[in-house]
């Protein structure tokens, strides 16, 4: 059982640049929290504190209710796994997976009980008396998860542990550390850059930018509802389509482009006097559609533009093309034969958009009440 | 493993070591034996033909009586002053060092060594030793050590070689142009190299011993006012550049290099016909070219009458200020410098000693061959031609001012003029300054 | 009030106690000595008889009145303007050299060791011989390339490249620091390089250099400090004089002689303090320079 | 690993570039860099080696011989006798159990305490860490002679004069040349493989002894050369320390064959070259701990 909260989190460094600020989080038992941002956003800042290998500038951490600011790493009963696996070269897997019971002054038997088991888990047996070096990317990426794994910690840190594999090696990794998770149910934070294993591993994301919480929740939660533009941006991929425009008479107007807002969304931009003003329109690719036929595209919302690029990534295609002077990407079905300089009829799902504030990003939502991040 | 293997290996080394002789803490001196009082003696002599001397020197002090007892300690050559400052510094120096006689007034003024005057009241034993070696023992009238050994140089020169060049191998060259005349002669020139060379001034001893030599006078006269741009000391080193310019730089320098090192001279096998150096080089002569005839002579004069003198140096046995048995030392340094000791250190090492009666002794003593007493005799008698020239107590380092206009001179960077005038005032600059 | 210890205070705590045996070496055989010699460049202290504060004088005449103490203070820097490039990347390639399979390669590891380990006084008189213009072995070598050579030792523009040269035949220290680092470097970033198509130069230059460049940035800052300090072999060849028109008159030998000659003490050390400075200036710079083109795999990203 | 100096490289890759595609051959190129690595190191081996030659030969001359003009390269009489001259002309034997014993406490304790002591300055952050080195860096920069009284004053105050306390203690506080050495390497282990120490549970002492020690081997070994080379090749130090010629050491021994006039050349480079040649031994067979360095980046990338 641990839950673990942090509060009013700051970290600085030198007193002058502010890595982390205001970050606060509850993770319930059994979660598997992914801190995702672009590099350099704060997120390895706050694995490491919540190690123990930073210290917290101000603000609380707690495991179970208890105050972990002043613990040290070793009494905290975490197990973490570096981006670089921080295998000790001089010794072999066993050793490498012992190293931490020993440290515990575990029973002799116990260790090699535990190491074994772990072991078999992650398909190691037969390398246990190698030495790193020995061993390839992917099987040093197991000793790492398996050293982790014999300590049975209270919560598991992983820091981009899957950044150094090879691209099949890295899915194929993925899902082995989500089967672990389901299988071990430990409480795990898990730092990486990539949406992609955010999507797929997180039960909760947290995306970060310049050491700020950008927005909280389920995959699915922060892909339909992103709270700015960073996070529309940021996780989906290929990623979100923003437009700059502004609204004229319930109809968004970019450039020459004019697209009619359904009405339920511009009661509360109305509502909220954005009418007539400046915002910016997003829309994911998935939500534009290629329309086959003339007399279809003047019933519905569409546009005609000329295809600059067409790329087939296997189950879709993707259609790069320009709305006026903006740059846009659709979308659509694989089968499609559209080719670049081809000039085909688009139309937008509006029911998906989203409406962000020009000035400040932030999605513009149905009540005024909440304001920014939760 | 390593780590193993280590910490064990490390605490068994400590405890053979705990036993070990080099950790036992305490004053060395303080292990009298019985009444005895113990005195520490330094000397650098420790090669296997000066130790035994100096040990049965000591072993017949410790055995002539009883209350005193004179360790005898090894400490290489030029490193023991070092040692000795420190051991001074520290308060803890021995009791008696052997030391340089040149700077025995310098350290009597910077308080090293130990005034002497109050054992010399009672004993004066002044008269023992050589007129010019115990004044340089003396400052402000004090002395501050006793002479044990000197040197003097004197002209080495090949007998077979003069008779190869039709000279008389019996009357060796008086006068500076008696010497170029016969180095002309001597020369056997092969192509551009020589097989033979007659003679170069500037190898086994400095300018500076050609400029005392031409008029008799050191660099200070006797009130410490530095004469270094004379007339004659201009005429000395012309006379050295003529040399320098009869054989050339290339040949002087490897030959040079050669006897600087210490390893191999030209003079053994007859490549080089006359030489200058100490009394004591005849000892490498006997043992590493047995069959070499040859003669010594006074250095020449530069004109006849203008002298034949020469340059010496030596040691002394000095009491470091601090000893902790000053009068046991001093009863010690006496037997030292006595008539017996010196001249069984003469004989034995065939060394020139500073008590004059020993000096004498050995020259008749029978132990000596009969080349040797040849030799010796010559020594003894270059003695009273002899001059020291102690470090001046106010400009001690005045050589790294004159040796950098002297090298100049010879390199032929600086006119001779010019030379001596900018060292004769860097002298007067430093005079100054430590006034 | 009490601060509370956190765990990063203990952390701290233990650095002390790693520290702690250098810090109680420090004061117990070091900081005493430092302290008097700085207090003493302010006397005219002569070891024996006297030490009486004379304020800045001393330094005072160093700058102001003492030819010498320039002349050495040139000689000094020439030697190490010279010596450490060329004992650097002498040592550097000499490693590379070394680190590859090559038949025999522990016994020649062991033959450019050797003159790293002979020291001392008889090898400074053995160079002498070698370094004899017309029958030692150096310029004997170079007459069958038909090249004349130097005076060395008794011609000034030629004795500091005397000892530079001499300080080339022992880079074997230097040697044994790159050979030991160079085990670190991963074979894998050589494979990665080889299969992007790197030269043997490149991956030298790419890969080992920048790997190395701590050992580097070690070698330098010491040897820039040892440079400084060059006394033993000028003291040895030159006769305890400097050499020709004082050309081998280093800093070192200069202070040596006026301490342990004129015994003028107060005056050595006032020398020493200035060298002191002098060093620690460069070093600081070396020091901020560092980051620049040290490559720490340790340090934070 | 294959960096190959420069001009051989140069030379080869012309070679590859000119030549069929015979050269192409990854093996014959290889075959074909060793070569020249080969042939490189021993040329350079020849110019090492000659100055020891002369050494060799001169310790088997007889003196009339080592005096003879010009100097003769080999020996005409090949005295073996020399060395047990030599080995007789002093206690030596005892030198050499004296020399033994210095040595190997220096280096045990140089390894074990500059390595505790480097791990604090690279690894565990405290404050005042930058200063505290920048001060055992300066220490390096103070030129011995000015402390050499004073610190002989302390010993003697410390009644360590004539002990080997002067000459084996200090060791056991560091030095600064070996603490920045050690931090070098330090520095280079990744930051990671202490912090998964630490969650591990693991406290810094341990760390060091676990992880750091294993670690650091290459370095370890150079600096137990180092600190072996120092203590056996020690001069002043126990010149000055040691009074009773029972204590006293090789170096020291040395000395007995040069006198104020003439040195005893044959016994001289004799008795150096025994000196010397435990040293040699000893690297010979210390090398393998260069050779199986460790891989740091290994457990990573």
């Amino acid at each position: 059982m641990s839950k673990i909260v942090l509060k009013n989190v700051y970290k600085h460094f030198d007193k002058k640049v502010t890595a982390v600020s205001d970050f606060n989080l509850t993770v319930e038992d059994g979660e598997f929290i992914v801190l995702v941002g672009p590099s350099g956003c704060g997120k390895s800042t706050v694995l490491r504190m919540i190690a123990g290998l930073e210290e917290i500038s101000s603000g609380e951490f707690y495991i179970d209710g208890k105050l972990m600011n002043d613990v040290p790493p070793k009494s905290r009963d975490i197990a973490m796994v570096f981006q670089n696996y921080a295998l000790y070269p001089h010794m072999t897997v066993f050793d490498n997976m012992a190293f931490g019971l020993k440290i515990r002054k575990f029973q002799k038997d116990k260790i090699k009980k535990r190491v074994e088991e772990a072991a078999e888990l992650l398909g190691l047996e037969d390398l246990l008396h190698r030495k790193p070096k020995a061993l390839s990317g992917g099987q040093r990426q197991r000793v790492a998860l398996g050293r982790s794994i014999v300590r049975d910690a209270k919560l598991f840190l992983m820091d981009e542990p899957l950044s150094n594999l090879d691209a099949k090696l890295r899915f194929q990794m993925r899902a082995e550390i989500a089967k672990l998770h389901q299988r071990l149910k430990t409480t795990s934070i898990y730092v990486t850059h990539d949406q992609t294993e955010a999507m797929t591993m997180a039960s909760r994301i947290i995306i970060m930018k310049d050491g700020v919480i950008q927005q909280i929740g389920t995959p699915k939660d922060v892909y339909d509802n992103p709270e700015n533009t960073f996070v529309g941006g940021f996780i989906g991929s290929p990623s979100m389509n923003f437009f700059d425009g502004r609204i004229v008479n319930s109809q968004f107007i970019a450039d020459d482009v004019h697209i009619n807002i359904p009405e339920e969304k511009m009661a509360y931009l109305r509502e909220q006097g954005y009418a007539g003003k400046e915002l910016t329109m997003g829309i994911r690719p998935e939500h534009i559609h290629l329309l086959t036929g003339e007399e279809e595209a003047e019933l519905t919302n569409s546009i005609l533009s000329k295809i600059i690029v067409s790329e087939l990534t296997g189950a879709d295609t993707l259609l790069y093309s320009m709305l006026g002077t903006q740059e846009m990407i659709a979308e659509v079905e694989s089968r499609t034969n559209v080719t670049a300089g081809e000039d085909v009829y688009l139309t937008f799902n509006m029911d998906c958009a989203h409406f962000f504030d020009k000035e400040t990003g932030v999605r513009i939502r149905p009540e005024k009440s909440a304001v920014l991040v939760g | 493993m390593f780590r193993k293997k280590l910490m064990p290996l490390f605490f068994v080394l400590l405890l053979i070591l705990s036993g070990c002789a080099g950790f036992k803490t305490g004053d060395s001196k303080s292990a009298d034996s019985g009444d005895k009082v113990v005195i520490d003696f330094w000397s650098f002599w420790g090669s296997e033909i000066r130790r035994p001397v100096i040990d049965k020197i000591v072993a017949d002090f410790n055995e002539s009586q009883d209350k005193i007892e004179v360790k005898h300690t090894f400490v290489p050559w030029g490193d023991i002053w070092t040692k000795e400052l420190a051991a001074i510094a520290a308060k803890n120096p021995p009791d008696v060092v052997i030391n340089d006689i040149n700077a025995t007034a310098l350290r009597g003024q910077k308080n090293q060594a130990m005034n002497l005057s109050r054992f010399l009241e009672k004993d004066d034993i002044s008269d023992r030793f050589y007129e010019e070696l115990w004044n340089a023992t003396l400052y402000e009238g004090d002395s501050y050590g006793i002479p044990f050994n000197t040197d003097t140089r004197i002209l080495f020169y090949n007998k077979t070689a003069f008779k190869e060049a039709g000279l008389d191998p019996e009357k060796p060259p008086a006068t500076w142009e008696e010497l170029w005349e016969y180095a002309e002669k001597l020369d056997v020139k092969n192509g551009d190299t020589y097989d033979r060379i007659g003679f170069y001034p500037l190898w086994g001893v400095n300018s500076d011993v050609w400029m005392l030599n031409s008029d008799g006078k050191n660099f200070f006269d006797e009130d410490g006012v530095p004469i270094i741009d004379t007339e004659a000391n201009r005429e000395t080193l012309e006379w050295v550049m003529d040399w320098h310019e009869k054989y050339g730089a290339n040949t002087i320098n490897s030959y040079k290099s050669q006897i600087d090192s210490q390893q191999g001279n030209p003079f053994f096998n007859g490549k080089l016909a006359m030489y200058v150096n100490t009394p004591t080089f005849y000892t490498q002569i006997r043992d590493y070219a047995p069959d070499l005839d040859f003669g010594v002579a006074m250095l020449p004069e530069r004109e006849p009458g203008s002298g034949n003198t020469s340059w010496g140096g030596g040691f002394v046995a000095e009491i470091p200020q601090g000893s902790k048995h000053p009068e046991e030392a001093w009863e010690f340094i006496k037997h030292l410098t006595d008539v017996e000791a010196q001249e069984y250190w003469a004989v034995k090492n065939f060394d020139n000693v500073a008590n004059i009666k020993a000096a004498e002794n050995a020259a008749k003593n029978s132990e000596m061959p009969d080349k040797d007493k040849v030799v010796y005799q010559m020594a003894i008698d270059n003695m009273e031609n002899t001059l020291l020239t102690p470090v001046p107590v106010h400009a001690p380092d005045f050589m790294n001012l004159v040796n950098p206009e002297l090298d100049s001179i010879l390199l032929g960077k600086k006119s001779i003029e010019q030379g001596l005038k900018d060292a004769q005032q860097s002298l007067e600059k430093l005079i100054e300054k430590s006034k | 009030m009490r601060k509370k210890l956190n765990y990063k205070r203990m952390e701290g705590l233990q650095g002390y106690v790693f520290i702690l045996p250098w810090i109680v070496g420090f004061i117990a055989f070091t900081a005493g000595p430092l302290i008097f010699s700085f207090a003493a460049s302010f006397t005219n202290y002569n070891i024996t008889s006297q030490m009486d504060f004379i304020g800045f004088k001393n330094y005072e005449n160093l700058f102001t009145a003492d030819n010498l103490f320039w002349t050495s203070l040139y000689n000094t820097l020439y030697y190490v303007l010279f010596s450490i490039p060329l004992t650097t990347a002498g040592a550097i390639f000499l490693s590379a050299l070394l680190n590859q399979d090559v038949p025999g390669i522990r016994f020649f590891r062991t033959i450019y060791y050797l003159p790293a380990v002979l020291s001392g006084v008889g090898v400074y008189l053995l160079w002498m011989q070698l370094l004899d213009p017309g029958t030692g072995l150096v310029n004997t070598a170079l007459g069958w390339f038909g090249i004349p050579g130097p005076n060395w030792l008794f011609d000034p523009d030629w004795t500091k490249p005397a000892l530079i040269f001499m300080k080339m035949w022992s880079v074997g220290g230097g040697m044994l620091l790159y050979l030991a680092s160079m085990q670190g470097v991963s074979k894998s970033l050589y494979e990665a390089a080889k299969i992007d198509g790197a030269s043997s130069w490149q991956q030298f230059r790419f890969i080992t250099i920048p790997m190395i460049t701590p050992v580097i940035f070690f070698d330098i800052v010491t040897s820039l400090i040892g440079g400084f300090q060059i006394f033993q072999e000028a003291y040895v060849m030159s006769n305890g004089e400097g050499g020709p028109v004082n050309s081998m008159l280093f800093y070192n030998l200069y202070m040596w002689k006026k301490a342990f000659e004129s015994f003028d003490m107060g005056y050595a050390m006032a020398m020493s303090w200035i060298l002191f400075i002098i060093v620690f200036l460069i070093t600081i710079i070396n020091l901020k320079l560092a980051p620049r083109w040290v490559h720490y795999e340790g340090e934070e990203r | 690993m294959e960096e190959v100096e420069m001009a051989a490289k140069k030379r080869d890759e012309e070679r590859v570039a000119s030549a069929p595609a015979y050269f192409d051959n990854i093996h014959t190129k290889r075959k074909l860099l060793s070569l020249i690595n080969f042939i490189l190191l021993a040329a350079g081996s020849l110019l090492i080696l000659s100055p020891i030659w002369w050494m060799i030969s001169t310790s088997l001359k007889s003196m009339a011989e080592v005096m003879t003009y010009p100097p003769t390269f080999y020996p005409h009489e090949w005295n073996w006798g020399n060395y047990i001259k030599t080995w007789k002309a002093a206690p030596f034997d005892t030198y050499a159990i004296n020399t033994i014993t210095i040595t190997m406490l220096v280096v045990i304790g140089s390894v074990l305490v500059n390595s505790f002591i480097a791990y604090g300055f690279a690894k565990v952050p405290f404050k005042g860490r930058g200063i505290l080195f920048a001060i055992v860096l300066s220490t390096m920069m103070i030129p011995g002679f000015v402390t050499l009284i004073p610190q002989y004053v302390l010993f003697s105050k410390l009644q360590w004069i004539n002990t080997y306390y002067p000459l084996v203690v200090p060791a056991f506080f560091g030095s600064a040349f070996f603490i920045f050495l050690l931090r070098q390497f330090y520095m280079t282990i990744p930051n990671e493989l202490i912090e998964a120490a630490k969650i591990e549970g693991a406290s810094h002492f341990r760390i060091w002894w676990t992880i750091g020690l294993p670690l650091t081997k290459p370095a370890l070994a150079t600096v137990a050369i180092f600190s072996f080379n120092g203590a056996w090749n020690d001069f002043l130090g126990p010149l000055l320390y040691l009074n009773d010629e029972n204590l006293y050491t090789l170096q020291l021994g040395l000395q007995v064959f040069k006198g104020e006039m003439n040195t005893q050349w044959n016994y001289l480079m004799a008795g150096s070259l025994l000196v010397l040649l435990p040293v040699i031994i000893l690297f010979f067979f210390f090398q393998k701990y260069f050779i199986q360095g460790i891989n740091l980046q290994s457990g990573g990338k």
